[in-house]
């Protein structure tokens, strides 16, 4: 047995497995669960560093495990899963940090880290997913180990809102495996390879094959939120704030975008998509969805409800980037993978910071917060500013090549999207911005549980935003730098195009 | 539907299967085979130990089957006794139904006795011997003896295993010494099943007089069995 | 000579005779039975594994005269899942009764039924199936009365009347058959069976016997009430084991002995039965107020799921597709044996621990007892056919082969099915995130969680990453 | 073989017989009598099929099967009255 | 076979039947039973008839003879019961 058919394995395992043990450890056990935590966030970064330099050496790593016959569970590292093994598991390390500050003394802790470290295994899994049925076996492994961290807190309201989550992402989970099923009947066992498979198929299938598109579609967008599919996603917000973070950043919402951009290039092959007219029709599904969460979002009251709304926009640049034909619009959604994972965790981090530390939940609270809180404030800031697109940071980047991705695909009009949604970007971001930093904080914070010390609020809860802000920021910076982010994505790009 | 409109229905539709059942019942007899297997179960008659074939099926052929229907009649036994004591029984008889009974009972066991010593050869068998042997416990119970004859808890437990006992027993040493799980070795089946049933008539008498009783034997501390 | 075969019916048995002969140490007794018995099964399980098809006839006689016991992997793969859920319900149900009356009632009871199951699962005769029946019925019945209350002697009555009728009616078509072809042994029978209307006709009398039995709907009704009310590892046994040894017994008519006689539209129709289950038992289940109503429920809707796989495996030319399908079927009802089991167990648990199961008043309980709130979050894994269980494995197949058949409706039935089990699955597990204190450790009480958490392990996990293992075990004297 | 056809008529009606009686009736020992008529039909059609004429001798298996069949119907016969009785018992508590 | 033996198969199957349909039919219970084992006895003459003294003698001791009476047990324990609930040994 040699590491290449192993490491995927074990990528997938070293969460998997202080997860399944710290379920069973005592409540005060605070030390053996931080350990085992930190741990398995370190072991799986390392594991993963392993892996980028064994891809840049072209090794093939594949892991494989017979379910039936004709049925395979395959865990396969390519260009495309590293993308979102690397988000993945840097952003669960930070997060992870950022939840053990954030729960400190708050009940059920061993539940919550489990089922935390079990759902970074499916995500983890998701992007290592080598065939569809191993995407789908993890995408509903997803569903069940989100399901206890959305009904954590155990108010009604959480547990109305996870009942409501669980209820779209099963019909999501069963739309899905009947297309998953019903294209594997058509096509045999359905790997995902570079610039797909199903082109070779006869043509009187075709129209078979759109309709499984639809439905595929149909089950991936109910996570990846896409309109009118995106009905859970703000009612999840009861979650604690690390759980939304990781949910609207790197898991859920994520896994979502993630198997459309699988099921468009590496199941159809883009130009297939392409020839049986389904881009077109992915655009548009984008585009409403970016608008219409963007126009929702200017309505919330609330700072977390807005973010969740801005989530519903965001994750569908990613969509829309893989509906715009052409290497440059994939660049832009590939990148906004990356990008809005980092922007976004940073602003939930943000908003938890101002919850947890001064109770301030609405909009409206945040005057003059700046003052108090500086250092969260300004990685909230850049959070926001890159979600509008604002140069220097990725978010920009992102928006740059889906526009020339756009023009190259002749689809002008999603340009026009795209500027309506920045500038209601910015109509619902500035807001928060300019309260934050120019208006006069009031005389008392609605609930200040964390006094200021030495610093603002607890260590565990600061430096996680700012990493992830300095990240963002770095990304924009070093957008060209050799072995960056951006180069990984043209180099994916170019595959699936076959340049 | 009605009460009335499903009874018909349920009528019509059972002498409708009445019929077919008689076609192909009718079909299967006279195309069937004729023979089955009684010229095979005559031909292995002398080889079985015993003269009466109906025995020799019972107690060699297929006397897993047997095994299995011991099991049956012991699972109905514990089901009985897990349901409670038993009613308080009858009235002591009277004088002329007493002298009646002491007549009786005797006479049942020696029929008992009969039966299961000719059941090797002629009609008879452990079945019937513990039958004849429930019967003197009915009797004995009609007559008042609230347990109907059978002994004091742990014997009576002893009795009902006694049958398959026997045939485990039997069937396992056959298999320990090389032969194969109830599979007599020539010359030895006649008091092999015999033994076996010695054993099956006393369970079976002692478990359908039981069965009778109804109800759990009296042992342990007084109302444990009750639940 | 050990006759791994003969000892697999034996050993229970014996441990059945001590049981009854020395009630103050049943208990231990049928612990130790319970662990030889497991073992021997193991025996017998790699034997088959390994050496394929062991035969074995009774008395030597052969058949037809003599009787045979015979396991092809088919019977082993249903012989392992039968005696490990055994013994985790031998296991918690040493602790599960106490030292109340009850206790020593249960374990003779216990073993004749284990005897009785493991005899069907060998079993090579119509005629011994019968006896081997009515065992599992009576001790089936006896065992679900136990706890004595109204509810659960009206429902073991209706059981065993149920029972009674399937088992007259399964045992006219075996005196058609022996009157046609005069032989009873299945080899012989299966070699002899021509289409006709003597075949037809008792194939029905038998499969609507023995789906009385398998309480497939409508003839489910008894199911409910009697599942519902048995002590809980009764009621574990019974889904479990019970329904399923029936249900095996209609597989191996269909598709080991009449193979070929076995028409499409007959197939058909039992799908559509095995269809209604789904739907109705789900929807029952969604509605039922109490949790071990709900699972009995959930057992109909899962015996449907099985008949499903009827039409499709009638319709389908031997070879590899049909094997898949053959192998996803015995799949989902390993999964379901093992996770059915496991909810029970847990149910009975919490029953114990909330004094009632009504599932509305269930919050503070599902949270204190985080294991065995874990137990029914697995178990419900597998009911509800998501991965990593073996029932999902079985789902993609069922689907694939409903899809490539073009049996539409079978899709939306199983995708119906799946919601609902969810939905009724998480009515529960819903309640376990509340404000209740949790404990101070996951596993409460060992001796009765343990077992339900391994037997849920198992169903969930186990079965679903090691499927491929049963592909190769009922290679062995596979379908003619 | 006429004698046999004629029994084997009369085992399947009192097997119809018996359940009609069986679906039609709701007190226990209705249905218990309806399932030993039932069971006596079928019991009637395995001796029926083991006739062999009056000089020929009758096939062993068949008869064999009904004696076993027999101490399984009053096995479950007695365990119904049983359960009944007790049921009886917990509605009058 | 002669005539008269078949007519004697005629007249015991047909008083079989009206035994059994009797029995089914009865409106009392108690009936119902005796007339249960009546054709209990009836049965044993059929098995005689058909040649299988075996299958008679089990069904004279056990068919017709315990069952009944357990069965004779149960009904007139419904019986006492049906009169005065109250009134029990």
């Amino acid at each position: 047995m040699t590491l290449t058919a192993w490491l995927p394995a074990l990528i997938v395992l070293s969460s998997a497995i202080p997860g399944l043990v710290i379920f069973f450890l005592k409540e005060e056990q605070v030390a053996a669960r931080t350990l085992l935590n930190m741990a398995g966030a370190t072991v799986k970064l390392l594991l993963v560093g392993l892996l980028i330099l064994g891809i840049q050496d072209h090794q093939v790593f594949e892991s494989r495990l017979a379910l039936a016959p004709g049925l395979e569970l395959v865990l396969h590292a390519d260009a495309l899963s590293v993308l979102l093994v690397a988000l993945s598991s840097g952003l669960w390390f930070v997060t992870t940090i950022y939840a053990i500050g954030y729960l400190e003394g708050s009940p059920y802790r061993s539940r919550f880290f489990g089922f935390f470290s079990l759902c970074v295994s499916a995500t983890v899994g998701i992007a290592l997913a080598g065939n569809l049925i191993t995407f789908v076996i993890f995408y509903e492994i997803l569903t069940l180990t989100t399901y206890p961290l959305v009904a954590h807190r155990g108010t009604p309201q959480a547990t109305r809102g996870a009942r409501i989550y669980l209820a779209y992402t099963m019909i999501g989970g069963v739309l899905l495996l009947a297309g998953a099923v019903w294209l594997q009947v058509l096509a045999g066992p359905v790997d995902f390879i570079e610039r797909g498979m199903l082109a070779a198929l006869p043509v009187e299938r075709f129209g078979q094959l759109q309709a499984i598109f639809f439905l595929l579609i149909a089950g991936l967008g109910v996570k990846a939120a896409l309109v009118p599919l995106h009905g859970w996603l703000p009612q999840a917000m009861v979650a604690p704030a690390p759980v939304s973070a990781l949910l609207h950043a790197v898991a859920v919402v994520k896994a979502g975008a993630f198997g459309i951009v699988r099921i468009v290039y590496d199941v159809y092959g883009v130009e297939f998509a392409q020839a049986l007219g389904l881009l077109t029709i992915l655009a548009v599904l984008a585009s409403i969805t970016i608008v219409y969460g963007s126009v929702l979002a200017l309505l919330q009251d609330g700072i977390k409800k807005r973010l969740a709304y801005s989530t519903v926009s965001q994750v569908s640049y990613i969509a829309l980037g893989t509906a715009l034909f052409g290497p440059l619009g994939t660049i832009g959604g590939l990148v906004h993978l990356v990008h809005q994972g980092l922007m976004k965790i940073t602003l939930f981090f943000g908003a938890g910071n101002y919850a947890e530390t001064l109770g301030i939940h609405k909009v409206a609270d945040l005057d003059g917060v700046g003052r108090r809180m500086p250092w969260t404030t300004l990685a909230f800031t850049i959070g926001a500013l890159g979600m509008i697109g604002i140069p220097p940071v990725a978010g920009f980047i992102s928006k740059w090549y889906l526009g020339i991705g756009a023009l190259k695909a002749e689809m002008d009009w999603a340009i026009l999207i795209l500027a309506v949604s920045s500038l209601l970007n910015a109509a619902y971001f500035l807001p928060l911005l300019y309260r934050a930093w120019f208006r006069d904080p009031p005389a008392a914070w609605p609930k200040e549980s964390i006094p200021r010390g030495a610093l603002e609020t607890r260590a565990s809860l600061l430096v996680p935003p700012l990493i992830t802000a300095a990240l963002a920021l770095a990304l924009g910076l070093f957008a060209a730098a050799p072995f960056g982010v951006l180069e990984w994505c043209r180099l994916i790009a170019a595959r699936e195009y076959g340049l | 539907m009605t009460g009335a409109a499903l009874r018909a229905f349920v009528t019509i539709a059972i002498a409708l299967a009445a019929g077919v059942l008689w076609w192909v019942f009718s079909l299967a007899l006279l195309e069937g085979p004729g023979e089955r297997l009684a010229p095979l179960a005559a031909e292995a008659l002398p080889r079985s130990g015993v003269g009466n074939p109906v025995t020799a099926v019972l107690l060699n052929f297929r006397a897993y089957d047997t095994l299995l229907e011991l099991a049956v009649l012991l699972a109905a036994v514990l089901g009985i006794w897990a349901s409670g004591p038993p009613d308080r029984g009858f009235a002591p008889a009277e004088i002329v139904l007493a002298g009646l009974v002491d007549w009786l009972v005797p006479l049942l066991i020696l029929a008992a006795g009969y039966l299961l010593w000719v059941g090797g050869q002629a009609p008879g068998g452990a079945f019937q011997a513990g039958a004849m042997l429930a019967a003197a416990g009915v009797v004995l119970r009609l007559a008042g003896t609230p347990r109907a004859g059978l002994p004091r808890g742990d014997w009576q437990r002893v009795l009902v295993v006694a049958g398959v006992a026997a045939f485990l027993a039997v069937g396992l040493a056959l298999m320990a010494i090389g032969h194969g799980f109830l599979t007599y070795p020539p010359g030895h089946a006649k008091w092999l099943i015999l033994t076996i049933e010695t054993a099956a008539t006393l369970a079976i008498g002692a478990t359908l007089a039981a069965a009778y009783v109804g109800g759990s034997p009296p042992d342990g501390p007084p109302g444990e069995d009750r639940a | 000579m050990i006759d791994t075969l003969a000892l697999a019916i034996t050993l229970p048995l014996l441990g059945a005779l001590a049981a009854v002969a020395r009630p103050r140490a049943a208990r231990a007794i049928g612990l130790i039975t319970a662990l030889v018995t497991t073992a021997g099964v193991a025996a017998l399980v790699i034997e088959v594994a390994q050496f394929g098809l062991r035969r074995t006839d009774l008395g030597g006689w052969g058949a037809p005269l003599g009787i045979a016991l015979q396991a092809d992997g088919l019977a082993a793969a249903l012989l392992a899942m039968t005696n490990l859920v055994a013994l985790a319900v031998s296991l918690y149900a040493s602790d599960y009764f106490g030292d109340g009356p009850i206790r020593r009632h249960f374990w003779p009871l216990w073993l004749l039924l284990w005897a009785a199951l493991n005899g069907l699962f060998l079993a090579a005769d119509l005629f011994n199936i019968y006896v081997a029946l009515e065992l599992v019925g009576l001790a089936a019945v006896a065992l679900a009365a136990l706890t004595g209350t109204r509810e659960a002697l009206t429902a073991s009555l209706r059981y065993l009347l149920a029972s009674l009728l399937g088992a007259i009616t399964y045992l006219l078509g075996v005196a058609l058959l022996y009157a046609a072809h005069g032989t009873l042994d299945l080899g012989q029978l299966a070699n002899a069976i021509a289409e006709g209307p003597v075949a037809w006709t008792a194939l029905v009398l038998m499969t609507g016997g023995l789906s009385i039995k398998a309480a497939l709907w409508p003839m489910h009704f008894w199911l409910p009430p009697a599942h519902g009310n048995a002590p809980a590892p009764v009621s574990a046994a019974l889904s479990a084991l019970v329904v399923k040894a029936a249900f095996y017994l209609v597989l191996r008519l269909w598709f080991g002995l009449y193979d070929t006689a076995a028409t499409l539209a007959a197939a058909h129709f039992l799908g559509f039965l095995g269809a209604g289950a789904v739907l109705w038992g789900s929807w029952q289940a969604l509605r039922a107020e109490r949790l071990k109503r709900m699972a009995a429920y959930s057992t109909v809707a899962q015996m449907g799921y099985l008949f499903l796989f009827f039409p499709l495996l009638a319709a389908a030319e031997p070879g590899a597709a049909r094997e898949d399908l053959l192998a996803a079927l015995v799949l989902f009802a390993l999964s379901h044996g093992f996770a059915k089991a496991a909810l029970f167990l847990a149910a009975g648990h919490i029953q114990q621990c909330a004094g009632h199961d009504r599932i509305a008043e269930l919050s503070g309980t599902a949270q204190r007892l985080p294991a065995t709130t874990f137990v029914i979050a697995l178990a419900s894994v597998t009911l509800i056919g998501l991965p990593p269980s073996g029932a999902f494995t079985a789902k993609w197949l069922l689907l694939s082969g409903a899809i490539a058949a073009g049996q539409w409706w079978g899709v939306l039935v199983v995708l119906a099915g799946t919601l609902l089990a969810a939905a009724y699955s998480f009515r529960l597990l819903g309640r376990a995130f509340g404000f209740e204190p949790t404990p101070y450790r996951c596993i409460t009480a060992v001796h009765t969680e343990v077992p339900a958490l391994a037997l849920a392990l198992t169903a969930t996990l186990g079965l679903g990453l090691a499927g491929d293992a049963l592909w190769t075990l009922l290679q062995v004297g596979g379908p003619r | 073989m006429i004698t046999a056809l004629l029994y084997t008529a009369a085992g399947l009606l009192l097997f119809c017989l018996g359940l009609w009686s069986f679906l039609m009736h709701r007190p226990l020992l209705r249905k218990l009598i309806a399932l030993n008529v039932m069971g006596s039909g079928v019991f009637l059609v395995f001796v029926a099929l083991a006739y062999r004429g009056p000089e020929g001798a009758p096939d062993p298996v068949p008869h064999a099967l009904v004696l076993t069949g027999i101490v399984v119907a009053v096995s479950a016969t007695a365990l119904a009255l049983a359960l009944g009785r007790r049921l009886e018992e917990a509605e009058r508590d | 076979m002669t005539p008269d033996l078949v007519l004697f198969d005629l007249l015991l199957i047909g008083a079989l039947l009206a035994l059994a349909s009797a029995c089914l039919f009865s409106a009392e219970l108690q009936r119902a039973v005796i007339l249960f084992i009546v054709f209990g006895l009836l049965l044993t003459l059929v098995w005689a008839r058909l040649q299988a003294p075996d299958v008679a003698l089990a069904e004279a001791a056990i068919g017709a003879g315990l069952s009944g009476a357990l069965l004779l047990a149960a009904a007139r324990r419904l019986a006492r019961r049906g009169g005065r609930p109250e009134d029990r040994p």
